[in-house]
């Protein structure tokens, strides 16, 4: 093989290779060009993105663990803790879409077992194309199975999600999933650090075959008209094995018999073993032909680079190694000692007791490249003066509503979460059908968890997306009496070599972390997905993000529904900001906005917010979101079958930086009405609910109409899947 | 304070909500192994919880339905212990012969995970809920639709085995039925999650007197 | 040896994955009479005698590869 | 006509199914060296000559009764 054919193969560039040979003082051999490959991945070193992500607001004094380990860990007082962390696995699951999104929601569960906790929710953030486009019903069909054939064997209920749909995921869906585990009061936080010389290298779990192999390295580059010949053996998830890893894991982790762990995650074992041997400061010895395999044909190679699912790596000291064993034992699991822990900071790899390599983890993890990609400053795309509610004026009766709630993109989404168990762990307050789900902990206290990221307002104004995604969901939290504490995210970008995608990337990634800074509520772990790009046509920028929140008590929760005759709606407006939205969009109209509220401001009004919820009194409440007031109106006669009366001047269709519409009681509505206004918060009557048609304006539809189109929105775009 | 032995399989996942549902009524939980055989004297009831015993392989239950603790659960009902299986311990019963019938995949061949109202048509030797009264819970099951041949359906219509129908049946099951027992009564299976319905918070409370049992 | 086993539905039991399958394929064009989703499962026996090795595969297959209550089987040798 | 598709995990993929049977039938006592679950089809297809309708069955499995990604068929007439 040629020096060139042989980057190719591997993905290195030149520069990269003169990197590693001065690195080395010697050109890469044999398997060290599989472990750089690896670990020098996009995927695996975050090469394009770490000098931003350094910058992230991260740190808070609730924070126990921020980047660098599995996941982000928050502090939730009482003895309880938790951690979380979102995740995408968009490639695979545009390749295979079961196997892919169920690895998706198999491997962010690991990352959050592997610290000790107990997974305790999933959610999941999807983004497809058109319902027309090539595959999409298969691909919808198979993500969705896929997320639920995972998630309720494993038996962690999915609480909440998001799904868009959007003609730029055509060629590139995106699947992201989000976990959050639970530590009581004596559950040890386990950490990935390897240390203490002489003790085992311990390999468990389900055996090693030829699975994903290069799947880091794939997962790294676009996708092109030859991606087909490059796929990787398809990894294969298996919920029920890993069901015993968690339990097994979370045993010997409480029985204080682990001294580092880590999951086999992209790049498998060289990722793990590299990682931590590096941020233990310590070498290992690690004998390759000691690893279980499924194909005794395979190379050491592909041993190394094998991404089969539902594996550990663990380092246990050796008198606790035969109690280990009996544990994994009994749950029908294999533990296999595979090497040692050693003190010269050296990875050897053994096969056949023939020395393969011995490098120093530093030079494959701490001194992977780091780009500083080519972007430009932002400037933002709001002009005040060109947007005013009067230019912007779209038909407002009973035709367009229907037309809008009957929308692929607006209507129901119950076909996806009524095949996710929603409640297995019995701690689940609030399901998918809820803008917030809600999980009650242990201490009696809720966790409140929501995703963020409107793709149609990131297609707006990248900047403007990123502070939106996470606003927007933090508001929802609000809303519903959760204080917003910390945030994951997973961030799905195109290719970042072009500067355009890059640009973008630091406006979103900028807009985040000043909002997260308002609202205290630090970004603690997350993801970034480069290069989903098909053809050369870029997926719309779309950093996901995942929130959690804490309430004090399960009571003063306000549901999400018209819940009572003659209750009383008001308008509670946190800003002033506007955005011509969604419809806008759809209709080919020229799409504006306007947002000049200040972040410590809109902060201080959130904060309000939770602390009239929490004290009482409010009945229900939704933030308003795209296609406005006329849409967040509808979506709540929806579960009761009441209806209501509307009195209102503002535009149906405008979308607001932020409102939140609230029922209270007609007793308590002045009352109330009066304290939001005190709190800066202005606050109008708009209407009462009662009556089975929804009325305003122009407007009078029966509830019933509006059911029935907003029910019948996903059997009509997807025809196949019903 | 009654004991109640909680089976465990290798992917049993609602082992934890039953051992809370258990404790709710002061009752004492303990686990029994499926690999391990039990004294079923040491205990007063058993259940048999929910989840994906063998990840659903080959058949939901079958896999479990052969784990030793089946052996001495066997015991027991001979012995005439109350033996409760909610969900995936319904269709380990019905694997294992201790129940009549089988529980196959829904109508509609996917997942489906929502609210139910049940209606209860006889009782058990230990139940101690009232016939025809309503009550409501989230059912989460692939695999559901309860089946069994016509003569047999007959006969446990005859025999009043039919424990629990749905009001709207979700998933396609003969005669709605949502859960039944054996002909003495002692063995009863459900689809539907009474440990999913303990509190109000989690929007229903009617399944905390499936675990009220009037034992003797 | 290497042993086969076929496990169909009953025919009197409704067979909802081969209706579903039946309704796809005939949507695409194919015309089909019936069509039954069934499981097809490989047991590689350690055992030479290929009579004691059907005895085996019958063994496993009656100790609950199938139900008899919804399906039957067929054993081949492959 | 009546066809039967065998459709199997490729040997490359990891096959759960196979997996936790294998080791249940072992636990109690089966000597196997090898298990897979796999599905089998049967496919009563409205035509009368035998090559067009394997050309009918073939067209079927490819279309999408097997994930050439990580199955395998054989056809079998029956
Ligand atoms: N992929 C998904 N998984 C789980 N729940 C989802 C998913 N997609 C949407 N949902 C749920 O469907 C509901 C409706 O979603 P959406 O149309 O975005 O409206 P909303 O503004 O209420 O969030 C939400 O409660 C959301 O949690
Ligand atoms: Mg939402």
């Amino acid at each position: 093989m040629t020096l060139s054919e042989k980057l190719k193969l591997y993905r290195i560039s030149q520069s990269e290779y003169a990197m590693i040979t001065d690195l080395l003082d010697r050109e890469p051999q044999g398997v060290e060009w599989a472990i750089f490959s690896a670990l020098w991945s996009e995927h695996c070193s975050y090469k394009s993105s770490k000098v931003h992500l350094k910058k992230l607001y991260s740190q808070s004094p609730r924070v126990l663990q921020s980047f660098g380990e599995n996941a982000g860990i928050v502090d939730l007082g009482e003895g309880e803790k938790v951690a979380f962390k979102m995740e995408s696995h968009n490639h695979p699951s545009f390749i295979e879409p079961y196997q892919g999104a169920a690895t998706g929601v198999g491997g962010i569960l690991r990352d959050i077992f592997t610290m000790g906790a107990r997974p305790i929710a999933l959610a999941n953030y999807l983004c497809f194309g058109e319902p027309t486009a090539d595959r999409m019903q298969e691909l919808v069909d198979g993500v969705v199975r896929g997320i639920s054939g995972y998630g309720n064997c494993v038996g962690v209920p999915n609480i909440t999600g998001q799904t868009n749909f959007d003609k730029s995921y055509n060629g590139n869906i995106l699947v992201n999933a989000m976990a959050v585990g639970l530590f009581t009061k004596d559950d040890p936080i386990c950490l990935s650090k390897a240390k203490g010389v002489g003790n085992h290298v311990v390999y468990v779990g389900a055996k090693t075959g030829r699975d994903g192999v290069h799947g880091a390295s794939m997962a790294s580059e676009s996708f092109d008209e030859n991606s087909e010949s490059k796929r990787p053996t398809v990894q294969i998830g298996d919920p029920f094995f890993e069901k015993l890893l968690i339990e097994s894991c979370l045993e010997v982790m409480k029985k204080d018999l682990v001294v580092a762990i880590q999951d086999m995650g992209a790049a498998g074992l060289t990722s793990s073993s590299f990682e931590m041997a590096e941020k233990g400061g310590v070498g290992l010895t690690l004998r390759l032909d000691q690893v279980p395999l499924r194909d005794p044909s395979m190379t050491p190679e592909d041993i190394l680079l094998s991404e089969s699912q539902e594996r550990m790596l663990l380092v246990c000291e050796p008198e606790k190694l035969e109690t280990l064993v009996e544990v994994f034992e009994r749950w029908g699991l294999d533990a296999v000692s595979i090497g040692e822990v050693i003190k010269e900071p050296v990875v050897k790899l053994y096969f056949k007791g023939e020395l393969l390599t011995e490098i120093d983890p530093k030079l494959v993890v701490d001194h992977a490249p780091q780009y500083k990609r080519p972007y430009r400053e932002w400037s933002l795309k709001n002009d005040s003066s060109q947007f005013s509610s009067e230019s912007f004026k779209t038909p407002f009766n009973n035709k367009e509503l229907i037309d809008i709630l009957s929308d692929y993109r607006v209507g129901s989404k119950e076909w996806i979460y009524r095949q996710y168990d929603q409640r297995v762990g019995s701690s689940t307050m609030r399901d998918c059908s809820s803008p917030v789900g809600a999980v009650v902990l242990p201490s009696n206290r809720v966790l409140g968890v929501v995703l963020g990221c409107r793709p149609h307002i990131m297609r707006q104004d990248a900047y403007l997306g990123g502070l939106d995604s996470i606003f927007y969901p933090a508001l929802e939290l609000a809303s519903k009496g959760f204080e917003p504490l910390a945030v994951t995210d997973c961030l799905n970008f195109g290719n970042p070599e072009k500067e355009e995608v890059m640009t973008e990337f630091v406006a979103s990634l900028s807009g985040m972390n000043s909002a997260c800074e308002a609202l205290q509520a630090p970004i603690i772990s997350g993801n970034v997905s480069f290069y989903n790009e098909t053809l050369d046509q870029g997926v719309t920028p779309t950093p996901s993000t995942g929130l959690i929140g804490l309430k004090e008590k399960v009571e003063n929760t306000p549901t999400s529904d018209f819940e009572n005759e003659g209750d009383v709606i008001l308008l509670v407006n946190l800003g002033s900001g506007f955005s011509s939205g969604y419809l806008s969009e759809i209709r080919g109209q020229q799409s504006q906005y306007i947002f000049n509220e200040s972040f410590s401001s809109l902060a201080e009004k959130f904060k309000k917010m939770i602390s009239l919820v929490s004290s009482g009194n409010i009945i229900s409440s939704r933030v308003v979101g795209s296609f406005g007031l006329s849409n967040v109106l509808s979506k709540m006669c929806l579960k009761n079958s009441i209806g209501a009366k509307i009195d209102c001047e503002q535009d149906p269709w405008l979308e607001p930086f932020y409102q939140v519409v609230i029922t209270v009681s007609s007793i308590e509505a002045d009352r109330l009405a009066k304290e939001f206004n005190q709190a800066d918060m202005k606050t109008l009557k708009i209407g009462e609910v009662g009556g089975d048609t929804l009325r305003w304006k122009n407007l009078n539809l029966p509830v019933s109409s509006i059911k029935e189109s907003y029910v019948h929105s996903w059997s009509k775009s997807f025809p196949q899947l019903s | 304070m009654k004991k109640v032995g909680i089976l465990r399989f290798p992917g049993t996942n609602c082992d934890r909500d039953i051992w809370k549902s258990v404790e709710l009524k002061n009752q004492k939980p303990s686990w029994l192994w499926y690999q391990d055989h039990f004294n079923p004297k040491d205990f007063d009831a058993f259940v048999l919880p929910g989840g994906f015993s063998y990840g659903d392989y080959l058949r939901s239950g079958a896999l479990a339905a052969l784990s030793p603790a089946m052996e001495s659960l066997r015991e027991a009902n001979q012995k005439g212990f109350p033996i409760f299986g909610i969900c995936n311990g319904f269709q380990i019963l019905c694997e294992a012969g201790l129940l009549p019938g089988v529980l196959m995949r829904n109508k509609e061949g996917r997942f489906i995970d929502q609210w139910v109202d049940l209606k209860l048509r006889n009782q058990s030797l230990w139940s101690p809920v009232k016939i025809n009264q309503v009550f409501r819970m989230p059912m989460a099951h692939a695999d559901g639709r309860f089946y069994i041949q016509d003569q047999d359906y007959k006969k446990i219509q005859d025999n009043g085995q039919i424990w629990l129908t749905y009001e709207n049946n979700p998933n396609g099951s003969v005669g709605d039925i949502a859960g039944i027992m054996n002909e003495k009564r002692n063995v009863v299976g459900m689809m539907p999650h009474p440990d999913r319905a303990l509190f109000d918070w989690m929007g229903s409370d009617d399944g905390l007197e499936f675990f009220d049992w009037n034992l003797s | 040896m290497k042993f086969a086993l076929k496990i169909l539905p009953k025919t009197e039991v409704l067979d909802t994955q081969g209706r579903a399958v039946q309704k796809t394929l005939m949507s695409h064009g194919f015309k089909l009479t019936d069509c039954h989703v069934g499981k097809y499962l490989v047991l590689e026996i350690e055992e030479k005698s290929r009579e004691k090795a059907r005895e085996q595969a019958i063994a496993m297959a009656e100790k609950g590869l199938y139900n008899p209550l919804i399906e039957t089987y067929q054993l081949e040798e492959i």
